[in-house]
C-alpha cells in the first residue's frame, strides 16, 4: 500500500466508523417489535436475549481496554449479554472457542485473532451460521464483517522515521523483541526494519533479541546489550512494557535524553513516561474508541436492520494512530487513556 | 484385583461432570456442542495418549508441544514453499515426530540424562529449530497463505454418522470428526501394544522394576528409545490435525501443551511413578478438559472464574479417583 | 556312566576380576560348575558374592576375566546373552514387574509371540500350567504380582528361573523368605534339576541347608576364594571359620552356647484381645524389661501385621494396650515412639534406611528430638553420639559420615537397629533382623540384642529363623494364622520340638 | 612416561566430570568473554547475579519440594499474586513493611494449602500444583484485572528492587541472604535433615516416627513463600503490579534451575547450594548470547545443547 491508499483507507475507516456509530444509536431505537407497542420498557425475555463475546489473545491491557470500550456501548442496550472470553494465548483455544459462541447462537462475535489463517476457518464457520465476525487488530484472510485495526506495519514504520530523526540519522539501536508465534510481532518488527531502511539506512539494527513482552526481561536484555554496546543510541521495544524497561535502565545508567526509545501501542504508563521526558515515544491508538466503534458496528449488524453485506466485502475501520512524543502527548485527553 | 488400575472411576467421574453441564449450560448436550468437543480436543487426548509412554518408564516427555510445532512447521513448509504433495508430507510429518522423540529416548539412554532434564533441553531446542524453519519468517507472505493441500486439510472432514444410520431425521447426532475416528484407531492400536505385545509387556516391566528387567534380558535401550518415539509421533499425528483444522502452522503451536498432556495423563490413571496405567485413560483425561473448557465457556463463567472452576474439578477429579482408591484398599496395608 | 564330553563343565569362569574405583572387589576367582553338581558359595557380607553372581548372569561385565558356558566363550555384561545361553538366576531381591500378571512375569523379556510381535497368550499359559504342574506350585497366574505377599513373589522369581530350562541355575539366597515347607520344596526342586544334568550355585547364609543339598563349596573371603572342598570333606565349623576368620568364629561359638534363662523386670507392654478385622485377632502379649520374646511361625501367619499395628502403621479394630501399667492409644509411628516402642521392619531397604544420608544422620533419625537447639540441630552432637554407637555396635567401616548406601547388609542392619539403641532401654520390636546378613554380623547383632536386653529393655522379635529363635530367645510364641497360639520358655524347647509345634499349630 | 600421562589424562577426566556443571560453566565463560572481551567486565558479571536472582530466589527457595520427590508448578501466578496484594496494601496507606508481609503471607498460605492437599490427602504435587496455578491465576486476575497498576511514589518499596548497598543491588542482597538462611537450613536444622530424610525414604521417615505430613506441607509454603518475595522484588524493579506476571513458562525455569544444578526430580539428593550453581550456569548461557546478540532461535538451540553436553558429561560419573 503507498501512502495515498493507506490515508484513503483511513478516510474511508473513519466515515464508515461515524456511520456505524450513528446507525447504531439508530438501532437503539429501531428495536420495535409488534408484539410491544412500548420502547425499550418491555423486558427482554430469554428468547431475545442476545448474546455477543469478545475473544482476546489472552489477559493484556489492549483487549482490556477494547472490552471496555465495547461494554461502554453495548451496555446501553439492555437485551444484550456481553461477555469476555480468554483465548489463553493459543489458537486451538480460540477455534474451540468460537465454536462454542457459534454453537450458542450469538448474535455477533469480536475476536483478536492470534492468526490471521487459523482462525479463519473458524470465521467461515460463524458466517454459515449467519453471525457476524468483528476482528480487532489482526485481519483474517477469510472476509468477515468487519475489521478494526490500528496498523502495526505502518505504526511501526512511522516509529522508525520518528527514531532515526531523533538520532539524528544515524547510530545503533537495538530492538526488544517478542518471541515468533504471533502476527503483531512480525509486523511490528518487519515495519521498524523497513521503516529504518527507507527513511534512516544508515542507522544500523546492532541487536534484535527477544525479551518476552516483559519489562523486568526487558531490563535484564537492555543492559546487556549495552555492555557489547555502549554507544547505543536508540531502542525500540515492540510493546510499551518492554520500552519501560529500557527507561528503567536509561535512569539508572543516566542515559535518560542520550538514548532514544520507542514503544509501541500507547498504554497510560507509556504517557505519562513521555511526559516525563523519560520514554520518547511510541504509537497511540485511543483503544477506547476502537472498542466502541466495534461495539456501534456490532449493534447495527444485530438489528438486522444494515445487513452486513451493506459493509461491502469487509467493513474495515482503520483506527487513527498518533506517534505521541513530548510534543504531541498533550493533545491525548485523559478520558482517551487506557 | 489390588493393583490393577481400573478406570471406572475416572469415566464416572467424566459422566458426573458431563451431567452437570448437560443440565445447567444451555446447548452443552447438543450435537453441535459435543461435535466441537471432539474436533476439539481429539489432538489433545493424542498428546496425552502419547504421553503415557514415556510416563509409564518413570520418565516424562516434556518436549511434546515443541515437537507438534516443528511438525506443524515441517508440514507448513513442505507444501507452501517446496509444493511437495500431501501424500508425501503426512508420512514425513510422522517419522519427523518419531525421529524428534526417539532423539529425547537417546539422550534419556547413552546419555544418561535424566528424562526431566533430557526434554527439558529439546523442548528449548526444538522450538528454536521452529523459529530457525519457520516459512512465517523466511517467507513472511505465506503467513496469510494457507495450506490447500486437499491430503492435509483433508483430515479435517466430519462424518454424518446420524445420515449413515439412517436415523437423522429421528435425533441429531453429532457429527463425528476424522481427528476422533484418528484418534479411536490410534488408542485401540496402542492398547492392543500395550496389553497384547512383547513390546508391551516389556515397557511394563521396564516401568516397574528397571534393574529386573534388565536382568530378565530385556533391552532397556531399545525399550524406552521406542517409548519417546512413540510420543514424538503421537504428537505429530496431533499436529497433523491441528494444521488441518487451522489451515496454517504458527511457531507458538503447541506452547504449554506439556503440561496439558500431563495433566490428562496423570487424571487418566497413568502414575508417575512408572509401570502402571493404560492409554485410554489419558484420552479420557483430556477429553474432561475439554468438557470443562466448553462447560464453562457455555456456562457463561467469566473467564477469571473460569480459571478457578478449571483449578477446583482438576483437583476434585483426582481426589475422587483417590477416594474411591483408598476405600477399595481399605483393607490392605497403609502406612 | 555319563560319557566324558557330557561330563564338561556347563559353566567354567576364569580369572574373574572386579575393580570398583580403588576397590577390589572380586580377585582372580576362578568358578566350575559341572552338569548336576550343586555348588555352594558361601562367604560373609562383602566378600564378593554378589558381584560373582552378577558377572555370570551378564547384570555387569568384569574389569578382566572370561566366562565359557558348556565350551564356548560367552560376551560377557549382557544378561539377554547369559539368558540365551541357558544362565538362569534366582535373585535375592524381587525383580518382579509389579503391574504384570504373574503368567507375564514368569515370561517376562521372552514372552512366546506370534505375528505382529503379539503374545501368544495361549501358548504361554500352557506353558506355566505345565511348569506349576512339574514343580507342584499353586499359584494364581492372572493377578498383578505386585499384589502378591513376598513369600509368593519369591515362588514367581523361581518359576521365572525355572521357566528357562536353563543348563546353569544361580540361586542367590533362595530360601530367605520361604517358610520350612516351602523350602522342603523347593530342595526336591533342586534334586530333580541335578537329576537332569542341571548345574547349580547356591549362594546362601544358612549353612543347615548348604550342608543339605550341595555337593561342593567354593568359599569366597575378601573378593578371593580361599576353599573349595567337597561338602563331605569339610566340618561346618571349619567352614564358618574360613568365612569368618578363626577369631571371630570362637566368639560367636561362645557366645551362643552362653544362652541363660531370665524372666527380669516388669511388664513393659501389655496387650490384651488385639484384633484387626481379617488379620489377626485375639492376641494377648506381656513383653517384660529385660527379656527377649521370640514370635514364630509359617510365613503369613500375620507376625509382621501385629508388630506393624502396635507400632501404629496400621490400625487395631479391637484390643487394648498397656505400656508400664497406663494404657495408651497408638495411632501413628510417633505416638509408639513417643511411648517409648521402636521397630525394626523386616525390609530394611524400603523401610528402614535412608540409603544416600549417612550412617549418623540414619542413626539418629528416631531420636533427633535429643538434639534439637532451640530451631537448630546439634550436629556436633549428633557425631559424638553417633561415633559412640558406630564403636559399640562395631560398624565397619566406623566412620559417622559415610553414606549408608556404601555399607554392606550385615553392618546396615547394625546401623538400623542401632538408631533404637541410643538413650533409654525402651520396647524394641524386629521384624527378621538378620535376613541376608552373613554369619558374622548375625553373630555381633544377637551379642547387641543381648546386651541391650542385659540392660533392661523389653525385646520382641519376629523370626522364622529356627535356630535364631532358640539363639536368641528367652520366651518363644508361635502364630499361626492370626493367632498366638502359645508361648513357651525357650529352654524348655529344642528345634525339633519347636518345627513340630509351627507344624500342628498350622 | 605415556602410562602416566594417559593416567593423570584419566583423572583430569574424572575430576572434570564429578564438577561437570561448574568446568561447563568455566568453559562457557570463556568461549564468550574470547567471543566478546565486554562479557568480563564487572558491569556484566554483576549483572548475571542480578538477572538470575529472581528466578534464583524461587528455585532455591523450591529446592526442597523437589527434594521430598514433589514439585511446584504455581510459582508464576503466586509471584503475581503477591505482588498485587503488596500493591493494594501499600495503595491502602499501610506502611512498606505490612505490604511486603501481607505479600508473603498470602504466598505462604497458598504454599500451605498445596502442602496440606499432597502432605494430608496424598494427591500428586504435579496435578496439585497444576490445579493451583489456574487457581490462583484466576485469583490474581479477579483482584487485579488484567491491568498494570503502577507503583508510584513509594520510594522505599521502589527501594526493594532497584536500590543498591555497597554498590550491589538490593535484590542481589536478597538472593544471598535466601541462599545462605536455605543452606543454613538445609545443614543445621532438624527440618533440613528430615526434608532430606523423606526424598530419601519417606516410608522410613514416618517409621521413625517423623511427622512426614506436616514436612511436606511446610515444603511448599517455603516454596511459594519464595516465590511471593520474588513477587515482591519484581513489582518493586518494574514499579507495577499485574496479575499476568510470572507468565506460563516461569515454573519450568525454575524447575530447570534446580534439576540442571543436580537435583533430581525423584527426590532426595540436592542440595540449594546446587541450585545456585544451575541458575548461574543458565544465567551466564542467556547473558552470553544475549550479549553476542544471537538471533533467539539459535540462542534456544545452543542452549538445549549446552545442557546435554554439561549435564552429560555429570552422568558420565
Amino acid at each position: 500500500m503507498t501512502e495515498l491508499e493507506h490515508r484513503r483507507n483511513f478516510i474511508k475507516g473513519v466515515m464508515l466508523g461515524s456511520a456505524a456509530l450513528g446507525a447504531a444509536a439508530a438501532g437503539m431505537f429501531s428495536d420495535t417489535d409488534a408484539t410491544s407497542p412500548k420502547l425499550g420498557v418491555r423486558p427482554a425475555g430469554a428468547a431475545d436475549r442476545k448474546k455477543m463475546a469478545f475473544i482476546q489473545w489472552q489477559p493484556h491491557t489492549v483487549p482490556a481496554a477494547w472490552s471496555k470500550g465495547i461494554e461502554e456501548v453495548l451496555k446501553t442496550q439492555q437485551t444484550i449479554d456481553y461477555e469476555l472470553l480468554d483465548g489463553q494465548n493459543k489458537v486451538e483455544v480460540q477455534v474451540s472457542l468460537m465454536e462454542a459462541l457459534i454453537n450458542q447462537g450469538a448474535s455477533v462475535i469480536f475476536l483478536q485473532p492470534i492468526d490471521s489463517v487459523a482462525l479463519a476457518p473458524s470465521i467461515a464457520k460463524a458466517k454459515r451460521a449467519d453471525i457476524p465476525v468483528i476482528t480487532l487488530n489482526i485481519d483474517a484472510t477469510e472476509a468477515h464483517a468487519a475489521h478494526v485495526e490500528m496498523n502495526h506495519y505502518y505504526g511501526a514504520m512511522d516509529i522508525a522515521k520518528a527514531l532515526g530523526d531523533r538520532m539524528g540519522g544515524k547510530g545503533e539501536v537495538a530492538i526488544l523483541n517478542a518471541p515468533p508465534g504471533i502476527v503483531i510481532r512480525d509486523q511490528r518488527t518487519n515495519g521498524f526494519v523497513d521503516g529504518l531502511k527507507q527513511h534512516h539506512p544508515d542507522i544500523k539494527v546492532v541487536s534484535d533479541q527477544v525479551a518476552d513482552w516483559d519489562r523486568k526481561k526487558a531490563q535484564d536484555v537492555l543492559n546487556t546489550i549495552l555492555v557489547a554496546n555502549p554507544n547505543l543510541g536508540g531502542v525500540y521495544g515492540v510493546n510499551d512494557s518492554m520500552a519501560l524497561g529500557a527507561v528503567d535502565v536509561a535512569k539508572e545508567k543516566g542515559l535518560i535524553g542520550k538514548m532514544v526509545i520507542f514503544g509501541n501501542d500507547g498504554e497510560k504508563d507509556a504517557l505519562e513516561s513521555i511526559e516525563k521526558g523519560e520514554l520518547t515515544g511510541t504509537q497511540y491508538t485511543d483503544v477506547y474508541q476502537q472498542g466502541r466503534f466495534a461495539a456501534a458496528a456490532a449493534t447495527v449488524l444485530a438489528t438486522g436492520a444494515v445487513p452486513a453485506s451493506a459493509f461491502g466485502e469487509q467493513g474495515r475501520l482503520l483506527m487513527p494512530y498518533l506517534i505521541a512524543t513530548k510534543e504531541t502527548v498533550g493533545e491525548i485527553q485523559p478520558a482517551q487513556r487506557w | 484385583m489390588a493393583g490393577r488400575y481400573s478406570i471406572l472411576p475416572l469415566v464416572g467421574f467424566f459422566i458426573l461432570v458431563f451431567a452437570f453441564f448437560s443440565f445447567t449450560a444451555t446447548r452443552f448436550a447438543s450435537a453441535t456442542n459435543i461435535e466441537n468437543l471432539l474436533s476439539g480436543f481429539s489432538f489433545v487426548a493424542m498428546l496425552a495418549v502419547g504421553q503415557a509412554f514415556p510416563i509409564l518408564l518413570r520418565g516424562i516427555d516434556l518436549s511434546v508441544g515443541a515437537i507438534v510445532a516443528v511438525v506443524g512447521m515441517i508440514v507448513f513448509d513442505l507444501s507452501l514453499i517446496f509444493g511437495v504433495p500431501g501424500w508425501l508430507i503426512l508420512p514425513v510429518a510422522l517419522l519427523a515426530g518419531a525421529a524428534a522423540g526417539a532423539l529425547n529416548g537417546v539422550l534419556v539412554v547413552y546419555v544418561r540424562l535424566q528424562p526431566f532434564i533430557a526434554t527439558l533441553a529439546t523442548l528449548a531446542a526444538y522450538r528454536g529449530l521452529v523459529y530457525s524453519i519457520s516459512g512465517r519468517q523466511l517467507v513472511p507472505e505465506l503467513s496469510t497463505t494457507p495450506l490447500r493441500d486437499p491430503w492435509i486439510i483433508g483430515l479435517e472432514t466430519y462424518f454424518d454418522v446420524g445420515r449413515f444410520l439412517g436415523i437423522s431425521s429421528i435425533v441429531k447426532l453429532p457429527w463425528i470428526p476424522l481427528s476422533f475416528v484418528a484418534l479411536l484407531a490410534l488408542v485401540a492400536v496402542l492398547q492392543l501394544v500395550l496389553s497384547a505385545t512383547r513390546f508391551g509387556r516389556d515397557l511394563f516391566a521396564v516401568g516397574g522394576n528397571l534393574e529386573g528387567a534388565r536382568l530378565a534380558g530385556i533391552n532397556v535401550a531399545r525399550v524406552t528409545v521406542a517409548a519417546y518415539a512413540i510420543s514424538g509421533a503421537c504428537a505429530a499425528l496431533a499436529a497433523l490435525f491441528l494444521v488441518a483444522r487451522l489451515t496454517t502452522a504458527t511457531e507458538a503451536l503447541g506452547i504449554g501443551a506439556e503440561l496439558t498432556a500431563i495433566a490428562a495423563a496423570v487424571v487418566g490413571g497413568v502414575s508417575l511413578q512408572g509401570g502402571v496405567g493404560t492409554v485410554v485413560g489419558p484420552a479420557i483425561g483430556a477429553f474432561l478438559l475439554g468438557v470443562i473448557l466448553l462447560g464453562l465457556t457455555l456456562l457463561g463463567v467469566s473467564q477469571f472464574v473460569q480459571q478457578i472452576m478449571t483449578g477446583v474439578i482438576l483437583l476434585a477429579a483426582i481426589s475422587y479417583d483417590r477416594l474411591l482408591a483408598l476405600r477399595v484398599r481399605r483393607a490392605g496395608p497403609s502406612l | 556312566m555319563i560319557p566324558a564330553a557330557i561330563r564338561e563343565p556347563v559353566i567354567v569362569g576364569r580369572g574373574l576380576t572386579q575393580v570398583y574405583g580403588a576397590a577390589t572387589v572380586l580377585d582372580d576367582v576362578d568358578i566350575r560348575i559341572d552338569p548336576g553338581e550343586v555348588r555352594a558359595l558361601i562367604g560373609s557380607n562383602g566378600a564378593g558374592k554378589s558381584t560373582l553372581v552378577k558377572i555370570l548372569t551378564g547384570a555387569v561385565r568384569p574389569t578382566a576375566g572370561t566366562v565359557e558356558v558348556v565350551g564356548q566363550q560367552v560376551h560377557l555384561g549382557s544378561p539377554s546373552e547369559m539368558i540365551g545361553r541357558g544362565v538362569a538366576c534366582i535373585y535375592q531381591h524381587s525383580n518382579l514387574a509389579p503391574a504384570l500378571s504373574v503368567l507375564d512375569n514368569i515370561f517376562l523379556g521372552r514372552n512366546p509371540t506370534r505375528r505382529l510381535g503379539l503374545v501368544d497368550r495361549p501358548r504361554q499359559r500352557r506353558e506355566a500350567q505345565a511348569l506349576l504342574a512339574r514343580h507342584g506350585i499353586q499359584i494364581d497366574l492372572d493377578v498383578p504380582a505386585g499384589s502378591l505377599p513376598a513369600v509368593k513373589q519369591k515362588e514367581v522369581e523361581i518359576l521365572k528361573a525355572l521357566a528357562l530350562d536353563a543348563k546353569v541355575l544361580l540361586m542367590d539366597e533362595p530360601t530367605g523368605w520361604l517358610a520350612s515347607a516351602d523350602v522342603a520344596n523347593l530342595h526336591a526342586t533342586i534334586r530333580k534339576l541335578k537329576g537332569q544334568g542341571v548345574g547349580i550355585l547356591y549362594i546362601s547364609h544358612m549353612l543347615d541347608e548348604v550342608f543339605a543339598i550341595c555337593d561342593t563349596m567354593t568359599i569366597l573371603r575378601d573378593g578371593r576364594v580361599v576353599a573349595e572342598n567337597a561338602v563331605a570333606d569339610i566340618s561346618r565349623a571349619r567352614a564358618i571359620e574360613l568365612m569368618i576368620g578363626r577369631q571371630l568364629a570362637a566368639q560367636t561359638k561362645e557366645a551362643s552356647e552362653a544362652r541363660v534363662s531370665r524372666m527380669t523386670g516388669s511388664v513393659r507392654l501389655k496387650a490384651r484381645g488385639l484384633a484387626r478385622n481379617g488379620v489377626f485377632s485375639g492376641v494377648d502379649i506381656d513383653l517384660n524389661a529385660g527379656e527377649i520374646l521370640c514370635i514364630t511361625g509359617l510365613i503369613g501367619s500375620k507376625r509382621t501385621e501385629l508388630v506393624r499395628a502396635i507400632f501404629g502403621c496400621e490400625s487395631l479394630d479391637a484390643g487394648s494396650i498397656e505400656i508400664d501399667g497406663a494404657p495408651i492409644a497408638v495411632k501413628s509411628p510417633s505416638e509408639a515412639i513417643a511411648a517409648g516402642i521402636g521397630l525394626v521392619p523386616e525390609d530394611r531397604h524400603r523401610d528402614g534406611l535412608m540409603l544416600g544420608l549417612s550412617v549418623s544422620e540414619n542413626l539418629m533419625m528416631a531420636t533427633l528430638g535429643r538434639f534439637r537447639r532451640g530451631l537448630l540441630l546439634d550436629r556436633g552432637g549428633m557425631a559424638t553420639a553417633a561415633r559412640r554407637l558406630i564403636a559399640s555396635l562395631n560398624v565397619k567401616p566406623a566412620s559417622e559420615t559415610r553414606q549408608v548406601r556404601l555399607l554392606s547388609g550385615g553392618n546396615q542392619q547394625k546401623v538400623l537397629l542401632g538408631k533404637w539403641l541410643d538413650g533409654r532401654p525402651g520396647i524394641l520390636m524386629l521384624d527378621e533382623p538378620t535376613v541376608g546378613v552373613d554369619v558374622g554380623a548375625k553373630a555381633e547383632i544377637y551379642d547387641i540384642l543381648r546386651a541391650a536386653r542385659d540392660e533392661g529393655a523389653a525385646i520382641l522379635v519376629v523370626s522364622s529363623d529356627i535356630e535364631e529363635v532358640l539363639a536368641i530367645g528367652d520366651r518363644v510364641g508361635v502364630m499361626s494364622a492370626g493367632r498366638l497360639v502359645s508361648v513357651h520358655p525357650a529352654k524348655a524347647l529344642t528345634a525339633s520340638s519347636l518345627v513340630t509345634m509351627i507344624g500342628e499349630a498350622a | 612416561m605415556s602410562e602416566t600421562t594417559s593416567i593423570s589424562v584419566a583423572s583430569a577426566w574424572r575430576l572434570a566430570a564429578t564438577h561437570a556443571l561448574p568446568v561447563s560453566i568455566a568453559i562457557v565463560v570463556a568461549v564468550f568473554a574470547v567471543a566478546e572481551p565486554a562479557f568480563l567486565t564487572p558491569d556484566n558479571l554483576l549483572g548475571i547475579v542480578r538477572q538470575i536472582a529472581l528466578v534464583g530466589i524461587m528455585a532455591a527457595a523450591s529446592t526442597f519440594v523437589i527434594m521430598t520427590g514433589g514439585v511446584d508448578l504455581s510459582v508464576g501466578p503466586v509471584l503475581a499474586l503477591a505482588g498485587l496484594v503488596a500493591y493494594f496494601v501499600l495503595g491502602a496507606g499501610y506502611p512498606v513493611p505490612v505490604a511486603v508481609l501481607a505479600g508473603l503471607g498470602i504466598g505462604l498460605f497458598i504454599g500451605l494449602l498445596n502442602g496440606a492437599a499432597i502432605g494430608f490427602l496424598d494427591l500428586p504435587p504435579i496435578i496439585v500444583t497444576l490445579a493451583s496455578l489456574s487457581i490462583v491465576r484466576g485469583a490474581a486476575l479477579i483482584v487485579g484485572g488484567p491491568d498494570l497498576h503502577s507503583i508510584r511514589d513509594q520510594p522505599i518499596y521502589s527501594a526493594i528492587g532497584t536500590g543498591s548497598l555497597a554498590g550491589i543491588p538490593l535484590p542481589v542482597w536478597i538472593f544471598a541472604a535466601v541462599v545462605l538462611l536455605l543452606v543454613f537450613v538445609q545443614v543445621r536444622t532438624p527440618f533440613g535433615l528430615l526434608v532430606a530424610a523423606l526424598g530419601e525414604n519417606e516410608r522410613a521417615a514416618r517409621l521413625s516416627g517423623h511427622r512426614t505430613r506436616i514436612t511436606k506441607m511446610l515444603v511448599y509454603g517455603l516454596s511459594a513463600t519464595g516465590a511471593a518475595l520474588a513477587g515482591i522484588v519484581l513489582s518493586s524493579q518494574v514499579h507495577t503490579a499485574s496479575a499476568t506476571y510470572g507468565p506460563f513458562g516461569t515454573e519450568l525455569d525454575v524447575i530447570a534451575a534446580i534439576v540442571v544444578g543436580g537435583t533430581s526430580i525423584m527426590g532426595g539428593n540436592g542440595s540449594v547450594v546446587r541450585t545456585v550453581v544451575g541458575v548461574l550456569f543458565l544465567g551466564v548461557v542467556s547473558n552470553g548470547m544475549n550479549l553476542l546478540n544471537v538471533p533467539i532461535d539459535v540462542q534456544l538451540i545452543a542452549k538445549g545443547a549446552i545442557i546435554v553436553v554439561a549435564l552429560g558429561l555429570s552422568a558420565r560419573r
